[in-house]
């Protein structure tokens, strides 16, 4: 299969590629700066204040004090030290968890790990745009619920929760509050007093920093755990060789993002709508997720008769990189858990394609995806043993 | 990160070594734990006109023990007696905060050397 | 302080710089090569192929196969990995844990974490060189031993232990054994089937490698839960994006130090033994470590009447940088557990140095350590109350 030589990336929520400013900061901690942070000669020092710079600038991002950050290994890590932190910390005055059900598979894997540990955990539901309904959070607070983990923003259909609402009966109900903001930070105001977050966990491949580099928010006073034990780095609370020149990246490219949030959105909302209003003139073709509170940068559509690996594949070959929440395009062969849970039907989930914009995507991305999409969504219905006669074009 | 007084007061420490006919010593602290520190006093009346240290301990340690010494030199041994490890740690424009107790060294290495002074005296010690 | 412009950076087992041939190798994937691994695209594939490029590195380097190697955030993680992984797992079999009293805190930490968890913990003691005796493994052994956890190689004192023995009298017991080989891999040939290894954890940037990235090796058929729960990275066995440009140069970096290990081992042999030889010329000078078992890039002394923080930083504003295992030097205020495991006593037990040798060093590096060390050892004794009157020269 050939590839067009020019291509559109529309797959930001995966990952983004480091931009060139972060990449120039970082560089000189990759060589010439190598220093040990915890090592207390020259080159050591220059290390550790790069760090302290890095975190003030994520403390500023979120509206947090530098002493309530600390630099992980990612999303992923983060998510998992949250819940497990809290989990073993709090233990002694209960073991019920509430998350909802479409929460990132690090923040689901680890509840349903801790299940296995002895914890209860409530998966709420959302409704058909996604949302998790403060009622039903009321609801499921038991005398013994020790954390809530509700994401700001998810990553496949960009519904916005209302965690500052949600955090507040947290904090009437004095129970420690986590949200999973990977996908929102850089992208929509963070502030996590305003929004009354316990913990959150953010990720520098979202907003163009590095991979494998990520932070954790926890607010002064919380009662958590160590997730990684060893050696006395980030005050005793997250043991490893710190990761300088990624830090330094993410705290460069964290300030970038949020600097020039305002702006970049703009653009994103426009092509998003664009891109939004014009796939949904495809028959049998049904919008995901909220329709406003919505990241700027998601579209998320199903396709009835179609099947996403095919859809990916076809568009790959015209230079087009997306995503879908098909099962086929995945190790675990389950469709979408974050689709199913808003209630798309089985039959048609596959058929569900996200492209998520970056700060790099232009008007033209967008016309080539809408030139090219339609005539590769005919083509596979016309493939398709279920497409009802009068949407095929043999 | 050590202030630059502090490196200023390691690398060149003031009144370092020891007084032969010393009038007061005082030693405080513990090798096991990293950090022993002497001062030797020589009194005039009660005046303190000379005074030396030895130390065995870390950068604020030293840096602490010169400075306090510095503090207490001329000065009359009540003078002496009041100096707080917190007035060490402001002379030296701060320490780090897991540096702290190195300073007090320095003030309880003061008040054992001034004590020896007034007991061989004959004096009752002051607390 | 005024700093020399020359310095020499002796502290090679804390961290190392990044090669440059190995940033070479890493920067594509920063910028260009930007993809996720798990998607089906052309540029999620190029991330793919270059993980795996990286996986086959390592699995050459230490004799595995590549399906038993998984990428981590380091070698914390890796030991975190392994202790809590098998003893999460293995749970029903046992819970009894050997590790030895010099292990890095990683292992330490994490098993002392256990207790708390209810597994108990044996840790063995060391000779005066730090070396574990097979003996006394095998009388610690219980019925419900389930895990065996000894390192390779020692970070401070360089002692290498009798692995492969050590392994056997494991696998004899039919008990997992795990081996922190932070310190060892790309400094000492290390081959996990002949040594009897089940677990073993590597971390970057002990060899010119990136910080923030590890390995891990795990036998194939081994009992071992995942420690970070979430997506379905690494055959769902680590989840979290892949660090791809820090794998990649992970890869490069231990492929570069294997190839070359006889050349550097044989020059650091030499700056070695000079060191060791003239620095024992130091009245009250001691050799810690093993003189024969011990890694070609470690010396380890101890002058009496000195402390360490202080040599340190006499030793920095000479351009010289070196470490310590003096708690002064530490946010724990616990002197070298591993020195006062090696019995070292403790009133001297602070005035210890390490300088570990780089690829970087040179002969002239050895002869500016020789000219300034032993005039800074004699200012801190002239300054020490602990000082016999016959060492001192005012
Ligand atoms: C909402 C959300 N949470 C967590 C993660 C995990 O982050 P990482 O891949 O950095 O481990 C991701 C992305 O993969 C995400 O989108
Ligand atoms: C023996 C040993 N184990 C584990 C580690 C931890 O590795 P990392 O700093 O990559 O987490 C280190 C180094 O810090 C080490 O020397
Ligand atoms: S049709 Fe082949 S995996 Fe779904
Ligand atoms: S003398 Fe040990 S910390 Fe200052």
């Amino acid at each position: 299969m050939t590839i067009e030589n020019r291509t559109v990336y529309m797959d930001n929520s995966a990952t983004t590629p480091v931009r060139k400013e972060v990449v120039e900061e970082m560089l000189p901690y990759l060589t010439d700066n190598f220093g040990n942070p915890s090592s207390i000669y020259e080159l050591g020092k220059t290390s550790k204040h790069a760090v302290e710079k890095a975190r003030k600038r994520v403390a500023d991002a979120i509206g947090a004090e530098e002493n309530e950050i600390y630099f992980t290994s990612g999303g992923t890590e983060s998510d998992n030290w949250a819940v497990k932190g809290i989990a073993f910390a709090n233990r002694s005055r209960g073991k019920h968890i509430i998350t909802s059900s479409i929460e990132h598979h690090a923040v689901l894997h680890a509840c349903a790990w801790l299940e296995g540990q002895g914890f209860e955990v409530t998966y709420l539901p959302v409704d058909r745009y996604g949302r998790v309904s403060p009622e039903d959070l009321k609801n499921s607070i038991r005398d013994d619920t020790i954390l809530i983990s509700i994401m700001l923003a998810n990553n496949e259909i960009g519904t916005i929760q209302p965690v500052e609402e949600l955090g507040k009966i947290a904090r009437e109900n004095r129970i420690y509050f986590h949200t999973d903001a990977v996908q929102a930070v850089g992208h929509i105001p963070v502030d996590v007093k305003k929004m009354n977050i316990d913990l959150l966990s953010l990720s520098g491949h979202k907003f163009e920093g590095p991979k494998g580099c990520g932070a954790f928010y926890i607010r002064r006073g919380t009662k958590i755990e160590a997730l990684l034990h060893g050696g006395a780095q980030e005050r005793k609370r997250r043991a490893g060789t710190e990761n300088v020149p990624s830090i330094v990246g993410l705290g460069k490219a964290i300030e970038l993002a949020v600097d020039e949030m305002e702006g970049t959105n703009k653009s994103l909302l426009e092509m998003r709508e664009r891109l939004i209003e014009n796939l949904l003139q495809i028959t049998k073709t049904h919008l995901n997720g909220h329709p406003a509170e919505r990241l700027a940068n998601n579209v998320n559509v199903t396709f009835e008769y179609i099947e996403g690996e095919s859809l990916l594949l076809l568009l790959n070959a015209k230079g087009i990189f997306a995503s879908t929440g098909s099962a086929c395009n995945s190790t675990s062969l389950e469709p979408s858990h974050v689709l199913t849970a808003c209630g798309v039907p089985q039959e048609i989930v596959h058929g569900s394609l996200r492209l998520s914009l970056g700060r790099m995507n232009t008007q033209e991305d967008v016309d080539r995806v809408l030139e090219v999409l339609p005539e590769i969504v005919q083509k596979l219905r016309n493939m398709s043993p279920l497409t009802p006669q009068e949407y095929r074009a043999l | 990160d050590y202030s630059a007084k502090v490196m200023d007061h390691f690398s060149n420490p003031r009144n370092m070594g020891s007084i032969e006919d010393c009038d007061g010593v005082g030693e405080v602290g513990n090798a096991k734990c990293g950090d022993i520190m002497k001062i030797f006093l020589k009194v005039d009346g009660d005046m303190i006109v000379d005074v030396k240290f030895q130390t065995f301990g870390c950068g604020a340690a030293i840096a602490s023990s010169s400075m306090a010494t510095e503090l207490i030199k001329g000065k009359t041994l009540k003078e002496a007696w009041e100096l707080s490890n917190k007035a060490v740690a402001e002379a030296l424009d701060g320490l780090p905060p897991i540096k702290m107790h190195c300073s007090m060294l320095a003030e309880e290495a003061i008040h054992e050397a001034i004590n020896d002074y007034l007991q061989k005296k004959g004096l009752e010690p002051w607390d």
